[in-house]
């Protein structure tokens, strides 16, 4: 990739992704739905609610938290940004973490119970997945020797062959990134629920849009990271790995609509199985196989 | 099945007896199942239903409005639903209640709104 | 053309209503009526909220409750009192604790009758209440200065 | 396996016509028990006033000096006592209900000798007591913005 | 102190479609201690007594709940007709018998999708209340009312059911059954709906018993108790055995509340068989003559008392109802201690509480 | 290099000043001044030695080395005694071994060793002057306020606030020397003093926890002490060194100084307080001051490191190097754990400081190129940003009374400009872009590259823990609560001058750590490796990271607090009584929220983790000794 491209790739990202996101959110509502036995709503209900949001009244709790969230926003459309124009995993990793700090900052600054928990439980969620992302930057590191997403797809082999378990593992914790039940435990879209809205209990109007906007782009970005399992040098493999994006997005409402929601100990013991499982076995043989 | 749902069984007792009566039916095995009171034109009359194999076993006893009764709770710890209400919706007086609400059990615009004191 | 039609989030909060009509309202963003199909979603927080759904009436007890729910809403809001209880007090109405409908402590918007109002009655009386909100929505962008709530007489 | 337990319902939901009734787009069909509101057959009504004095909850004023039999809408619980105790059987509790409204409804219905059957809708607060009679009746499909969306793509 | 969070839960909660409020002090997520305050809803409608007739009395009764509005009605005549020594029609008691026990198929129903909102499981929360609704189609068609009844009166009912009508209410809840099993399957058998229900809120029978727990509460806890065993309405013809678990958690809570429905499509099944013709009422004339009457049925959520002292009048001097959900505060404030914040809504819910009739 | 010896001498000189004046303001201006002096010379010794490749200085003097000796004696006869008097017979048994054995090895095995060069600077031990001199001197002058506040506070205790004085200037020249030292013996003398100089402050109030965990210090370090003479007397008498640089010569040419090697990283793995030695670090936060506990914390236990650091190049995949990446990395894992169940301000600081330095040992045990590239930089900016933190924990709890993070919720209302401070610290410690984020992500890839599968895991999982405990601190002092009263006056001009400083420096080395990444570790490397591999950061990683930072800083310039909406309360059910602090509760009482962060006992109890860490370590470094023993013997 060289900068071209890199440039192409953050822009398409820029201008699509929360097209692409509030269009995939409008049609998990729909499947959800029909999973439900409902009709369910417009496909374009995310936008819809997005452009409600931006017209309210606009109120706060504090004079801190919008700038928490602004900042969490900023920094989720930069680790997109860095993604798209090929950058390096972990620096991708750890600026998508800062951003998920800002979040959980904006929640606790509000100092409002269910808020406060729901960013402690925002954090724990954050524990228990941060391993496993952790390791699928070394699985792909260590077929590729680079961290770089650039050289990753342009890699002679299909990740997936080398990555199985750390792909496996992956998709579980993404359960947790797209809070999707079982692992909804800080904020859900359904109100039902102990925390009430959890962390975003404090946010309201242009405040809980950005919250939304920053969902759509980092649920592209995550999907991304599904798609670099699938893509390589080969011409063909981008559609095959958006394929794989898409059904993998489909199992995971599938998921959602099939489970309970977990409580937090589940939540952290069973990451935490998975990426000492799949996660390190995974590595080991790779380890293994390259001496 | 026998026609249990007819049995009735008002017993009339002292205020004096209830802690002893009480006690005595828990030690039968009987079960608490309510407790209300009925303003009357001498004061309170109280109604404790017990319940044992689904056969009903009523204790009545009336006091005039001032006297002060003992609080069952320390036999028949949920009874402190009931004594709350009553001590908010009639103005009847506990002595010894277990877990007391002291007034705002049921939060009512008016006191006591079953025995007006105006 | 305001969105705020397009999406009324809601909160449900229970007065002091017998569960009739709390279940009724439940039983729409269920299957069979799935109010979802107009962007509906029940929040469970004022703060998200656009729509108030009160059921019951006002007592004592649930009197700051209710006001606060309402404040804690932002603007544009519309209250959409439902069931006989919320109205007016219904059946209840000359109870000791009761204080009358909802419209004894908030300004409400639209009222929906029955006891237990169904479901049908519901809807219709929150697409009422989207007209509400669509000019109060543009009442906000006119800043004029009192919102477009008409005090109404008791009947 | 003990997990996704549910899958196959879900699944089958997924490709099956999802259960929503889709009103108010298609009009619900009413049982014929279906309690929805009162009416009278005023010409028939002798103005004894039982019915009054039997309502649990007060809604209805007989005045047999006007002739009128006034029934206050959002006060009515349709438990049919009234129609069970009129000695004209003039009292019919019909399957539809009251639309929900901005206003407290009240309907008030006079005999008048020369016509069989009249409305004449006393308001009591103005604002729309300019209006056609408004009596109960079938709620009108709502015009609204979200519902016609929504039968745009019933279609 | 230390590491103690202290919180309101309630009034206003989505979990919780009734207002309570409860002061957790939790740690991490451990409830360490847990005070019920109720009285959000408290009308004082007991007080209508002096205002109403006790003919017009059932309709203020029957709106202490709108889910076992039913039973309330019944309880209620049950005890004006013990002070006025009425003999009430058999076909009349048949058909208190099918619409309670309808009430107690709908409420479990409902009660099984709250459970599964409690838990984050929105699907199946959706499935049951789709299924409920049947069940409300059928109230509607025989009552008029989806929720409220208005059917029960001192001396019978208000309303009759044809046969054929019987015979399609039995159709309708034998289609329902299939869907049933399979919702029904996910909740005693799926993994992650296990993992919230086992071993949560365990209370032990001596709990239960000296918390004087009653209704599915009881029974789950292995305690034998149902008022349909005293012999009213027509279940000693139907041939009635309680359902009773053992293990005394929200799942045990759960299975019985899941036999029950089935247990009550049965009881309807073969009342419809069973049901003689005849009146479904007698006349009522007169006065409520002086004297007490207590008249207690099993609620779904578990037994209730209806006591009425008649003073010689049109007006009854005192009426009071003690609902189930009155009876079992004490043992969920007991099962709250010690629970996770997660575990909460479970807690609240498996006492299936009724917040309007406790109130009242 | 004759600034080599004043900045020794120069301290000591002005420690036994200190000890003997007793007015405060004397001490003052002293303190200040000489903490200007020690700055300014370090600087100034950075700037002759900056582009030197490492000088060596002979100095050779028979005095000092008997000089040495004697006061080793007159030492151990010291601990010897208190040891007994405090009934703590382990001390005495270990002075009373150690000693004997140095005294008699110097008499004669050491005494037929030629050194050459006793001394010697280069790039690290000039980046290990500019902390002490810099950190330590910056520590010093906050010192005088704070024991201020001490002695008021504690005003029942005598002041023995000279000794303290003292015991800082003895450290931070014996810090001094043993990052110049190359004779090892020399090396050895001034580590005993830091460890003498820590038992006594630690023990500073003399409460009988205070004498306990102090002893406990003095055991560990004076087990690590025992390691460092046999590591001598095995070099001497086995290879006939006793120089650093030759025994790194000889491992690198291919003979094999395991053993020695395994030894001293033993001692190194003492002093840098790793399991199963943490708790003599952790006993160190019990006693009094921050100060003191910062000492430990920010400079002396980087003794440990730093010698490890220097043998990276003969450890590696042998035994003394498998040793010491295991015992770092358990440590690092479990002591992260570990901190994630203590609500204890400076507890969670001793965790997290032990964590790191496993992580730095870890590093120097891999010994590879961009492993020690990943341990200097965690050694700068570990430095720096610890010793921030320690400073505002210990002005916070002058200043509320409380060293419970609990108690520091609303802290940015109550004391803004410390709590942006103590933000910029904690985000400092874990959060990219800053400091602490860049060199664990160098140390992340090194561990990977190293092929060492269990210690990627153990990163992975520390590092998430890590993200936890900071975090919840973090949300605690972000907490906007209503109604809190400024306090901030109360705080001493000396303590915000120190905090300020660091605070800057806490950012400027985040936005120059490319700088001193080509400048000063990058040539350092150069000359002990002859393969320069790939660094772990590209450049160009390290620029996008700058950057970031001056977005994050440039951010709340632009928008923090800016906002015209209206402000609301809060969500409590409906139940809020309108103060957003206590709402209506039931029997109609008014409570007030609390908000407490998770511990997860369950988990991460403290008990648990040490056992576990204890255990693992110790058979690993018994497994690792039994091996290189049964290879010798
Ligand atoms: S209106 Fe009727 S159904 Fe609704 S809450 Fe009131 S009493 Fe219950
Ligand atoms: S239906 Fe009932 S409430 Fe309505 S008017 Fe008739 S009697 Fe009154
Ligand atoms: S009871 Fe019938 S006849 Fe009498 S006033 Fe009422 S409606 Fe008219
Ligand atoms: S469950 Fe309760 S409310 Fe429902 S029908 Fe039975 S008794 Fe009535
Ligand atoms: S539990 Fe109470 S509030 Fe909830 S649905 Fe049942 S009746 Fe309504
Ligand atoms: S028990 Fe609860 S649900 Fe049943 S009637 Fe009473 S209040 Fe309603
Ligand atoms: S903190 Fe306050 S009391 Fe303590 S020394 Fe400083 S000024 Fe004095
Ligand atoms: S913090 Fe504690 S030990 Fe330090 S001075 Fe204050 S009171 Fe004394």
């Amino acid at each position: 990739m060289n900068l071209t491209t890199s440039i192409i790739g953050v822009v398409a990202y820029l201008v699509l992704a929360p097209l692409a996101g509030g269009l995939l959110a409008g049609i998990d509502r729909k499947i959800s739905a029909r999973m439900q036995g409902r009709f369910g709503p417009p496909v374009l209900q995310p936008f819809y609610d997005f452009f409600k949001l931006m017209e309210k009244e606009p109120i706060t709790v504090n004079k801190v938290q919008d700038f928490y969230v602004m900042c969490f926003l900023i920094f989720i459309i930069i680790t997109g940004c860095f993604f798209f124009a090929g950058g390096d995993l972990l620096l991708i990793i750890f600026t998508l973490t800062l951003a998920s700090i800002f979040l959980v900052v904006a929640a606790f600054s509000s100092n409002s119970p269910y808020a406060q928990i729901g960013a402690e439980r925002e954090l724990l969620q954050m524990m228990a997945y941060e391993p496993m992302v952790l390791i699928t930057a070394v699985g792909f590191y260590v077929i590729n020797g680079s961290f770089n997403i650039a050289d990753i797809v342009s890699a002679p082999v299909m990740a997936i062959k080398f990555l199985p378990g750390i792909f496996l593992g992956f998709v579980f914790i993404l359960t947790i990134k797209l809070r999707k039940s079982p692992f909804d435990l800080s904020m859900s879209h359904h109100a039902h629920q102990e925390l009430v809205k959890g962390l975003t209990t404090e946010f309201s109007g242009k405040t809980m849009a950005m919250i939304e906007i920053a969902h759509w782009y980092e649920n592209i970005f995550l999907l991304g990271f599904v798609y670099l399992f699938f893509d390589y040098a080969a011409g063909w493999s981008p559609i095959l790995a958006v394929l794989v994006c898409l059904v993998t997005y489909f199992i995971e409402i599938l998921i959602d609509n099939s489970y309970a929601r977990m409580k937090w100990q589940i939540a952290i013991n069973s990451s935490w199985i998975v990426a000492i499982t799949l996660g390190f076995v995974n590595l080991l043989v790779l380890y293994f196989m390259s001496f | 099945m026998a026609e249990l749902y007819k049995i009735q069984n008002f017993v009339a007792i002292e205020p004096a007896q209830l802690i002893e009566k009480v006690q005595d039916l828990k030690a039968e095995g009987y079960r608490l199942g309510q407790a209300c009171c009925t303003k009357v034109s001498e004061g309170f009359e109280i109604i404790y239903s017990f319940d044992k194999d689904h056969t009903l076993l009523n204790l009545k006893l009336s006091i005039p409005e001032e006297e002060e009764i003992m609080s069952i709770t320390g036999v028949y710890w949920p009874a402190f639903i009931y004594e709350n209400e009553m001590q908010d919706l009639f103005g009847v007086k506990f002595k010894h209640m277990a877990l007391n609400y002291g007034g705002n059990f049921f939060k009512v615009s008016k006191a006591t709104p079953w025995n007006p004191k105006d | 053309m305001s969105y705020v039609t397009k999406s009324p989030w809601v909160i449900h909060y229970d007065g002091s209503s017998c569960n009739g009509c709390d279940i009724e309202v439940l039983a729409c963003l269920t299957p069979m009526y799935d109010v979802e199909r107009f962007g509906i979603i029940n929040t469970g927080n004022p703060k998200h909220a656009d729509i108030f759904l009160v059921t019951g009436s006002v007592n004592e007890q649930n009197i700051n409750v209710v006001k606060q729910i309402y404040e804690q809403m932002p603007e544009p809001k519309v209250v959409v009192a439902i069931g006989i209880c919320a109205t007016s007090g219904g059946i209840f109405k000359e109870c000791y604790n009761i204080m009358g409908g909802i419209d004894t402590v908030i300004p409400v918007d639209v009222y929906v009758p029955g006891c237990a109002a169904r479901p049908e009655a519901i809807i219709d009386g929150v697409v009422k209440g989207l007209g509400v909100l669509a000019e109060k929505r543009a009442a906000m962008d006119k800043k004029t200065a009192a919102p477009a709530i008409t005090e109404k007489e008791e009947a | 396996m003990p997990a996704f337990k549910i899958g196959k319902m879900v699944m089958r939901s997924l490709f099956k016509k999802p259960a929503t009734l889709m009103y108010p787009v298609i009009p619900r069909e009413w049982q014929e028990r279906t309690r929805g509101h009162i009416e009278n057959e005023i010409d028939s009504c002798i103005f004894c006033g039982i019915c009054q004095k039997k309502c649990p909850t007060n809604a209805l004023v007989v005045d047999r000096a006007k002739k009128s039999w006034t029934i206050e809408r959002m006060q009515c619980i349709q438990c049919s006592c009234c129609v069970e105790v009129c000695p004209k059987k003039c009292l019919t509790n019909e399957n539809t209900y009251t639309t929900p409204s901005t206003e407290k409804v009240v309907d008030t219905y006079v005999a008048s000798p020369t016509e069989p059957k009249a409305e004449v809708p006393k308001a009591p607060a103005a604002p729309k007591a300019a209006e056609a009679p408004k009596a109960p009746e079938t709620p009108e499909a709502p015009k609204e913005e979200a519902v016609k969306q929504e039968e745009a793509k019933a279609e | 102190m230390g590491k103690r969070t202290i919180i309101p839960f309630g009034p206003q909660h989505p979990v919780l479609p009734e207002p309570v409020h409860i002061d957790l002090v939790i740690e991490d997520e451990t409830v360490i201690e847990a005070i019920p305050s109720i009285g959000f809803i408290h009308r004082g409608l007991e007080k209508l007594v002096e205002k109403k007739e006790y003919t017009e009395l059932v309709y203020v009764i029957e709106r202490i709940c709108g889910i076992c509005s039913f039973g309330h009605g019944w309880g209620y005549c049950h005890t004006v007709e013990g002070l006025m020594e009425i003999e009430v029609p058999e076909r009349a008691e048949f058909l208190r018998t099918i619409w309670h026990e309808l009430s107690r198929v709908h409420s479990h129903m409902l009660w099984l999708g709250l459970l599964a909102d409690g838990f984050g499981f929105e699907s199946l929360f959706m499935h049951c209340w789709r299924l409920r609704e049947k069940v409300l189609d059928l109230f509607e068609k025989t009552t008029g009312g989806r929720v409220i009844f208005s059917v029960c009166k001192v001396g019978g009912v208000r309303k009759d059911i044809d046969a054929e009508t019987l015979k399609e209410m039995v159709i309708v809840l034998k289609g329902m059954e299939k869907e049933l099993k399979e919702l029904t399957d996910t909740f005693i058998n799926d993994y992650s709906v296990k993992n919230r229900l086992v071993g949560v809120g365990y209370l032990s029978k001596e709990d239960a018993m000296e918390l004087c727990a009653v209704g599915p509460m009881a029974r789950a806890s292995g305690v034998v108790q149902d008022m349909r065993l005293t012999g009213n309405g027509v279940y000693d013809k139907l041939g009635f055995e309680p359902c009773v678990e053992t293990a005394g958690d929200c799942y045990a809570r759960t299975l019985v509340r899941i036999r029950e429905i089935f247990q009550s499509i049965e009881l309807i099944e073969k009342a419809v068989d069973m049901i003689p013709e005849g009146e479904i009422s007698v006349a009522v004339k007169g006065n409520v003559p002086k004297g007490e009457f207590i008249a207690r049925l099993e609620q779904p959520r578990g037994e209730a008392y209806y006591y009425s002292k008649g003073a010689d009048s049109k007006f009854l001097e005192r009426i009071r109802v003690r609902t189930p959900t009155n009876m079992n505060i004490p043992a969920m404030v007991k099962t709250l201690q010690g629970c996770d914040l997660a575990d909460v809504p479970m807690l609240v819910l498996t006492i299936d509480p009724c917040i309007s009739c406790t109130e009242r | 290099m004759s600034i080599i010896f004043f900045l020794i001498v120069f301290s000591f000189v002005i420690a036994l000043a200190l000890l003997v004046l007793k007015a405060d303001a004397a001490r003052d201006i002293i303190v200040k001044l000489s903490a200007v002096i020690i700055a300014a010379a370090s600087i100034y010794l950075a700037f002759q030695y900056f582009g030197s490749d490492g000088e060596y200085f002979d100095f050779e003097n028979e005095t000092i080395g008997y000089v040495m000796m004697a006061v080793e004696v007159c030492l151990a006869v010291m601990i010897f005694i208190l040891g007994i008097k405090h009934k703590k017979y382990l001390a005495s048994v270990l002075a009373a071994v150690q000693t004997p054995i140095m005294v008699w090895f110097e008499l004669n095995v050491g005494h037929h060793i030629e050194v050459s060069n006793n001394l010697y600077v280069d790039r690290l031990s000039v980046i290990m002057i500019l902390i002490i001199g810099i950190i330590g001197s910056l520590i010093t002058v906050y010192s005088l306020g704070y024991m201020k506040d001490f002695q008021h506070h504690h005003h029942d205790q005598p002041d023995r606030r000279p000794l303290f004085f003292f015991l800082m200037f003895v450290f931070l020249s014996a810090m001094f020397g043993i990052v110049v030292s190359n004779n090892l013996v020399w090396l050895y003398f001034f580590w005993e003093i830091t460890t003498l100089c820590s038992f006594f402050l630690i023990g500073y109030t003399r409460t009988p926890e205070a004498i306990r965990n102090s002893f406990r210090a003095l055991i560990m370090n004076l087990l690590g002490g025992l390691a460092f003479v046999l590591a001598i007397v095995v070099l001497g008498k086995f290879y006939g060194i006793l120089e650093l640089n030759q025994m790194l010569a000889m491992g690198m040419m291919g003979i094999s100084v395991v053993l020695p090697a395994a030894l001293l990283a033993f001692a190194g793995i003492t002093k840098a307080a790793q399991m199963p030695f943490s708790s003599w670090l952790l006993g160190a936060m019990v006693a009094p001051t921050p100060t003191s506990a910062l000492l430990h914390s920010s400079t002396m236990v980087k003794a440990g490191v730093f010698l490890i650091v220097k043998l990276a190049p003969v450890l590696g995949w042998n035994i003394a190097g498998i040793m010491t990446m295991l015992v770092g990395g358990i440590t690092f894992l479990i002591a992260s754990f570990a901190a994630i169940s203590q609500s204890n301000a400076k507890k969670v600081l001793a965790y997290s400081t032990v964590a790191n330095l496993g992580l730095i040992v870890a590093c120097g045990g891999i010994g590879s190129y961009a492993a020690v590239w990943a341990a200097i930089m965690l050694i700068i900016f570990h430095a720096v940003t610890k010793s921030l933190l320690f400073l505002c924990v210990g002005t916070a709890e002058h200043n509320i009374g409380s060293r419970d993070i609990e108690d520091m919720d609303g802290l940015f209302g109550r004391m803004p400009k410390l709590a942006t401070y103590m933000i910029i610290g904690i985000c400092g410690m874990f959060l990219a872009p800053f400091g602490m984020l860049i060199s664990k992500w160098a140390t992340m890839k090194a561990f990977v590259d190293s092929g060492n599968v269990l210690l990627v895991m153990m990163i992975v999982f520390g590092s998430a823990a890590t993200l936890f405990y900071w975090t919840k601190w973090l949300g605690k002092m972000v907490a906007i609560m209503a109604k809190r009263e400024n306090i901030q006056s109360g705080v001493h001009k000396e303590e915000w001058l120190v905090l300020t400083a660091l605070t800057i420096l806490t950012i400027a080395i985040c936005l120059l750590f490319p700088v001193i990444s080509t400048f000063m570790i990058v040539p350092f490397l150069k000359v002990i490796y002859s393969s320069v591999a790939a660094l772990a950061l590209s450049s160009s990683n390290m620029y996008i990271m700058s950057a970031m930072l001056a977005l994050v800083i440039l951010l709340p310039l632009l928008f923090y607090g800016k906002t015209n909406k209206k402000i609301v309360p809060i969500y409590m059910a409906g139940a809020n009584m309108g103060d957003d602090l206590t709402f209506k509760g039931s029997m109609d009482k008014d409570i007030s929220v609390s908000l407490k962060n998770w511990y997860m006992e369950g988990y991460f109890g403290e008990k648990k983790m040490n056992v576990i860490g204890v255990i693992t370590t110790v058979v690993v470094i018994i497994t690792a000794f039994s091996i290189l023993l049964g290879g010798v013997l």
